[in-house]
């Protein structure tokens, strides 16, 4: 199934005629764009993608593409990404999320998934709140932003999913802006390419009910310092950047997941010798 | 093997002493031994709260036949010490003419005992093992075990060779000293244990535990893939799945969590291989909403649950069967699905390899329910038959339609599946209601029709007859499930060995019920004993919301740990045929 | 208000349109407007997937007396525009003689629509709206809706005034210019849709939702901390009581997840305040293990879930009643609590109120099942009483003890609870079996004593005569729980009319089942018709398995999202005594 | 109930008399007397601690001590601490888990428990395995640790918490050994005293599971350098020492959680008066 394909693909190839959802307007729809652009360059058909999601606007992407996809239950997407690519490491495997579903009810699978560094392509469309259940703050929600659940905002930090991702083990961890297809295409293809667990961060604006992120075009910034593979170095700038730096800000060398299951089926025989007791012999 | 006359069918044995006195070892040599020998037998780990060094018992029953449950009371107790005796006395009662062996140098008989007025025999062992370069008093109780119930002496020597030899060839010589030692003390004794000679001699058999069977089920029904977090009484399970799947070209993935793991699962099936987890209740309570989400996107999946003391943490070590209402009714929503009980230990290799069957072919989350009694009992059994179970899915071949519709509404409710890298086949899977295609609606048909299908699906089906353990003719019925259908079989021969006969009903496929065949199987029934292990009575609250009982019902029902056994059940009979 | 004879008791109206056209706006603010005439109604809203910018419905019903549940069809459809006219037509059926108001320049009327013969009204919405200056034509609308019922149009007015002020002055007198444009059309037409004067008049009414309700029970009931995870279709509740727990020295933390959130409840009501939680189907699976902590650690909590289509993920934003299953059932082990459904969005509060009372009484978890339909039904109604429940937990007042017992055996199963920070009072809370001071323990005593004790609790509580609410006098029995009662009330009432007389026996609790009330209240019974809106039939199942329904059983039920309505339950009983 | 006492207390008035189910020699009977020890010199009554724990060997300490305790379900203790201490700021509440409970299926708690910013103290006794379930590995084993379930090792390199912790929001990073009482007194004592979340790793040994970790004695060191408040330095630190350095890491100044519960009970009436619509004036 995973025969170099000789017809080149185009994006679209990537794309199911299903219509969006999503509010016009919603970086979500550049994330598809990026991600088909991605896999049409890489070549891989469309039929040996998968892509995996949990619940929300942005979790609503796998439908719109010509994968097989799994849209499942809210927060699970890694887990059911991992037992997939373990089974079949003959696929590529994306898994697709928002901040909500990734780092609010889904933060323990994103670092077990970073710590077990399966070969996947983990990608958060962050848009600093709860689109799909009309405006709650999340775990990156800054901490004066106002909403009917936490009136005068949460006074919460939002945490920095990034470092978490390298403290946990993490091997390829960028940021991008949904906005900038270019970048974003470029840097989802690396992340692809690279072994082991890829993290991107797509800061992806929710026109409906954060207005104020359609300003990010204007306050995203290239990093100013070079991808690293030391993670102690990556984390502490990622800590003290501005949260707007995007780019490829790590790439590591640690060792991919080893287990997979093989379509080799062997003999139950020696399996089942342990159980077996000799009968006495006659006595 | 020469025996007296006096030999029975059945000896109950218990071997106890404090944490590191090697109870549980002499226990495990003693049962393989009798493997050897040709009979069968079981055995159960008794052990305290600590984790280690705490006090532990070896609970064994051998029997010159397949035995079905264990003991309700003991012929011979064999104490390397009396530490917490009022523990044992409470879980493992002597019979009135019972024995006890113990070391007058470890402490008085305990009162509890003493009173009973069993015959105790007062050896030793620590001084005789003293005698013994590297002797261990465990294998001094051994010998007397064996001694007690005239086992060959080869096969004592066989396995404690084999299951000693990793440690040394002194360790091994040392142990068969003591082991010979300990025989050496029975000829001065008054009573023999003797036990008859196996009912089909020359026979191979098969030590396992029911978590073990389980594990070996689901590979020969096809499984390669497993993920699981571990939990008691379920980690053996995984323990033996994670080398053996190695072994076939399978991986197990040690999850982070219950939640991971269920999606773990549905992950791999969704790529195209059969997979499982195994848990017990607070595992499976996490599992829950995505049992629901494998219903509703119709991924085959099995779930083995070994079922401990409830509610919430409960008794992690101890058997209950009250997951019952949870693996059937546990999801929100409309999610009908598979529910399978073992009956027995050997049962649980072929109710998982079923259960297996039944998920791939129905595309379907498929829960069995185990449990610590079967679980963790180390059993002799006959070598199980290959049967024909295997992971077979409908599956979507790629390439020839327009729109491949994943969730077609067929006429047995199992549509063909894409298996990713298929050409043309691809969809998106999901949790959501949605059209035969696979795309969230909400519209009403959609909704209808994708429940239909998935009640139909699983209500169509063609079980066979393995929906239950139907046996015997009488217009006294026990309808029971799962690991009580041991007790109930044993209880069921002693009555007729007096004369009564009933016949056993015992469900082997709680969900869906099979309300046709088990009133087929009721039809000129008068009585009907139901029993369970709970302390709600689940499962005859399952039997009344499903059917009406077609007779005068009595129910029989009790929480765990304390196993309802053979002779209450019998109790429970006699008494109502003479009310 | 001035009235023709034709005046009917009983309107309804939907007003549709496409993403912004401000369909659902107009439906509020006519919804309040008719309460401020002192007239009773609802308003349900339909909208489709997308998330913004979707075609909306806004559904009416507007009665002059209190009502009990939404339309089966219509009388008055404006359109103001005819996107998306297919959804319509199947989710709001126009009656016979019902009228369509609609906007000759947005297009065709669907043929779903001008086939069925109704009368069709052209206006010219968005031309009229042009002409006043800061005009929309969704107030155009407004106009024309209350044009035909005869509207007072001060209460338009001040609604007006009140709902748009915020906007600006220039706003609220657009919004004044278009309704006075649109029920200046009115006169120049054919047929009017009058509306009778309110049955009782002058009286304050509420406008609330079944969500907002469900919150200040809660608060009423002595809640002063909620953690909660939003989901539709109950976040409504959680963002209704962040700002009222506020004000009232409370206090609500949003949640990581629901594992989260209902461990948070347990901690605080560990810690003496009385707590709440809030989801729906998926979100009640994820705790289902901690409830199963709170009943085995008896610590009182209270569980709001509001239903929606299942299983999985579902049909997030409809109503259906499948998740009886899990909530009574749902648990591992024997885990017995209380589970409540309130019968009307008036009775969320009730309900509600009532839960934090058991579950604070007895030390159980207890679950509120609400649905959609209850908890985002907008409802006009008398402004409810103050009724006395009020969390009141048996508290351990320190200090007099040799050694406080935490789980101590009491008469009623219900054992003081020691507050952290009374001194003396100290002990461990645990969901491991336990002794009665709360050590953890596998001894069979212990683990049958302490079940016993939680089965006892519930089942000999005093529920008084709110377990059910039963009303009439007849051997035709309607049976039902939680949101279907008010359709069965409603059809009750025009049987009634037709000289046909059904009693009612609705389900308030539905756990403990309280059998002897039941079997009561069915004394004399010859029909039993069981109503409820789900696709297996749950309910009926569940009370198949608490007791024998004494009479002939008949039983209609759907999944959602489809609502059951009064005139198919008529239909059901009609054909019944004429079969 | 939080006044002042007058009355010293005494280690021993903080232990019930239960005995330990623990094994002799387990790490965790040290860290028992490193709390009650803390505990006694800090002069809160018992009856103002809460103890609250999941399951595992290490959860089983709340019983052992003379505080009020919680014995929840596995994973989930700190999610029920943030309930306890935000209805009752008044009490001392510490959290007391293993690296199983605490990092692998509570994880998620985890790093919303550091973001949140809660005043309690978290003691994770880390001691790189499962104990209780009998010798599985954690998230913090290492990868070529040999177990029944993942034979020869798992693979996977052991993840960072102090790191994550940072990365999170905590506000005070401590490692102790449970050898080690007086630091480990010294510590705990500190992170109670700390506003916020103060999270504090204890190693401590499973001599049954893991006997190479009665070696830990020997292994483990103090910090080289002093602690410090700037959260970046402090996981570029740890993510590059060797996991056996022991000491307070970091002391913060971020904003504890703000919201709680008093005993003020207001006027519903003001509440309820949103919901009523003014009768009709007479037409
Ligand atoms: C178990 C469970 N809890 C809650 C929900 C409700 N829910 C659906 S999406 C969502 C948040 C999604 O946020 P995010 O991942 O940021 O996605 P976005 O809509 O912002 O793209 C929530 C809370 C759910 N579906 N399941
Ligand atoms: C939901 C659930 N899953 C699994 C378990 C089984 N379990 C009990 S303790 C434990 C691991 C404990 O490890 P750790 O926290 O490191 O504690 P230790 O025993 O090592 O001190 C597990 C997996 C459980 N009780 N509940
Ligand atoms: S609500 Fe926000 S995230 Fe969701 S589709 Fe609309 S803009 Fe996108
Ligand atoms: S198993 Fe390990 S962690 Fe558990 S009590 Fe024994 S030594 Fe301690
Ligand atoms: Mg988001
Ligand atoms: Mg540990």
């Amino acid at each position: 199934m995973n025969a170099p394909q000789t017809k080149p693909f185009k994006a679209g190839d990537y794309r199911s005629d299903l219509t969006p959802v999503w509010c016009p307007g919603c970086g979500d729809f550049h994330v598809l764009m990026s991600v088909t652009r991605a896999l049409a360059e890489l070549g891989t058909a469309p039929q040996d993608v998968a892509v995996i999601s949990g619940i929300g606007c942005s979790s609503r992407i796998p439908a719109y593409t010509n994968c097989y996809g799994f849209h499942g239950v809210h927060g699970r997407s890694l887990a059911l990404a991992t037992g997939l690519k373990v089974a079949r490491s003959d696929l590529t495997v994306m898994v697709m999320s928002g901040d909500g579903d990734g780092f609010s009810i889904g933060g323990n699978h994103f670092l077990h998934a970073c710590r077990r560094n399966v070969d996947l392509t983990y990608i958060v469309m962050d848009n600093r709140v709860y689109g799909m259940t009309k405006g709650q703050p999340s775990p990156t929600t800054e901490p004066d932003w106002d909403s009917a659940l936490s009136p005068g905002g949460t006074g919460l930090s939002p945490f920095h999913p990034l470092v978490i991702a390298l403290a946990s083990g993490a091997n390829f961890v960028a940021r991008e802006f949904s906005g900038d297809i270019k970048n974003s295409t470029r840097t989802i293809i690396e992340a692809i390419k690279h072994p082991g667990f890829s993290f991107v961060e797509i800061l992806s604006p929710c026109v409906t009910f954060r207005p104020d992120e359609k300003e990010w075009k204007n306050t995203v910034h290239k990093a100013s310092v070079d991808e690293t593979d030391d993670p102690a170095r990556a984390a502490r700038r990622i800590m003290t950047d501005d949260g707007m730096n995007v780019g490829i800000l790590y790439r590591g060398n640690r060792k991919p997941y080893k287990a997979h299951v093989s379509d080799r089926i062997d003999d139950m025989a020696a399996l089942e010798s342990e159980f077996a007791i000799p009968p006495a012999s006659k006595t | 093997m020469t025996t007296s006359q006096t030999a029975s069918e059945s000896v109950s044995v218990a071997i106890v002493g404090s944490g590191g006195a090697g109870a549980l070892t002499a226990g495990s040599i003693l049962l393989a031994a009798c493997g050897k020998s040709g009979l069968y037998g079981n055995m159960n780990r008794s052990v305290g709260p600590q984790i280690r060094g705490g006090e532990a018992a070896a609970l064994l029953r051998i029997c010159s036949h397949p035995v079905d449950c264990m003991s309700e009371s003991y012929d011979l107790l064999i104490a390397i010490d009396w530490n917490n005796a009022d523990r044992f006395a409470a879980e493992m009662p002597l019979k009135p003419d019972g024995l006890v062996i113990c070391d007058p140098e470890s402490g008085e008989v305990p009162d509890a005992i003493a009173k009973t007025g069993v015959s105790i025999v007062e050896v030793n062992m620590k001084d005789l093992a003293k005698e013994v370069a590297g002797g261990r008093e465990n294998m001094i109780a051994l010998g007397l075990a064996a001694g007690v119930m005239g086992l060959p002496i080869e096969s004592l020597m066989a396995i404690v060779s084999a299951k000693l030899s990793d440690k040394g060839e002194h360790i091994v010589e040392a142990g068969r000293n003591c082991i010979e030692a300990g025989i050496a003390q029975v000829s001065s004794h008054a009573r023999s244990l003797e036990i008859k000679p196996p009912e089909k001699q020359g026979d191979g058999r098969w030590l396992i535990t029911g978590n073990e069977a389980a594990g070996l089920g689901a590979v020969r029904g096809g499984v390669r893939f497993a993920a699981a977090y571990p939990i008691t009484p379920a980690t053996e399970i995984l323990e033996w799945l994670s080398p053996a799947l190695s072994k076939t070209g399978g991986a197990l993935v040690q999850a982070e969590d219950e939640l991971s793991s269920i999606n773990m699962i549905i992950g791999a099936s969704y790529g195209g291989r059969a997979s499982v987890t195994a848990t017990s209740g607070p595992g499976l309570a996490l599992m829950i909403e995505s049992i629901g989400l494998a219903a509703a996107s119709e991924v085959p999946i099995v779930v083995v649950d070994v079922m401990r003391g409830g509610p919430s943490t409960g008794i992690p070590t101890k058997s209950e069967q009250s997951d019952l209402n949870i693996a059937v009714y546990g999801c929100h929503g409309d999610a009908p699905h598979i529910v399978v009980a073992p009956l027995s230990v050997a049962d649980c290799l072929f109710s998982t390899q079923w259960a297996v069957h039944l998920a791939e072919a129905m595309q379907s989350p498929a829960i069995v329910l185990s449990d610590q009694s079967l679980g963790q009992a180390h059993v002799l059994i006959d070598q199980p038959a290959n049967v024909a179970f295997l992971a077979q899915r409908k599956i979507f071949a790629g390439g020839q339609v327009e729109t491949y519709n994943r969730y077609a509404l067929t006429a047995d409710g199992v549509s063909p599946m894409a298996i990713p890298g298929t050409p043309g086949g691809q969809y998106t899977a999901d949790g959501l209601t949605h059209s035969q295609k696979g795309t969230p609606s909400s519209k009403k048909s959609d909704h209808q029709d994708q429940l239909d299908k998935r009640r139909d699906k699983i209500a169509n089906f063609d079980y066979g007859n393995h929906w239950a353990d139907v046996e015997g003719d009488s217009d006294m019925v026990i309808v029971t499930w799962g690991s009580m259908t041991g007790a109930a079989r044993e209880a069921i021969r002693k009555l007729s060995a007096e004369g009564v006969s009933v016949k056993l009903v015992a469900l082997r496929l709680i969900a869906p019920f099979m309300k046709d065949n088990f009133l087929k199987a009721l039809e000129g029934t008068r009585r009907i004993l139901v029993l369970e292990q709970t302390h709600s009575g689940q499962f005859h609250q399952y039997l009344r919301a499903q059917c009406d009982l077609p007779a005068e019902v009595r129910h029989f029902h009790r929480p765990g740990p304390h196993l309802i056994g053979p002779e209450e059940i019998c109790t429970q009979i006699r008494d109502w045929i003479s009310a």
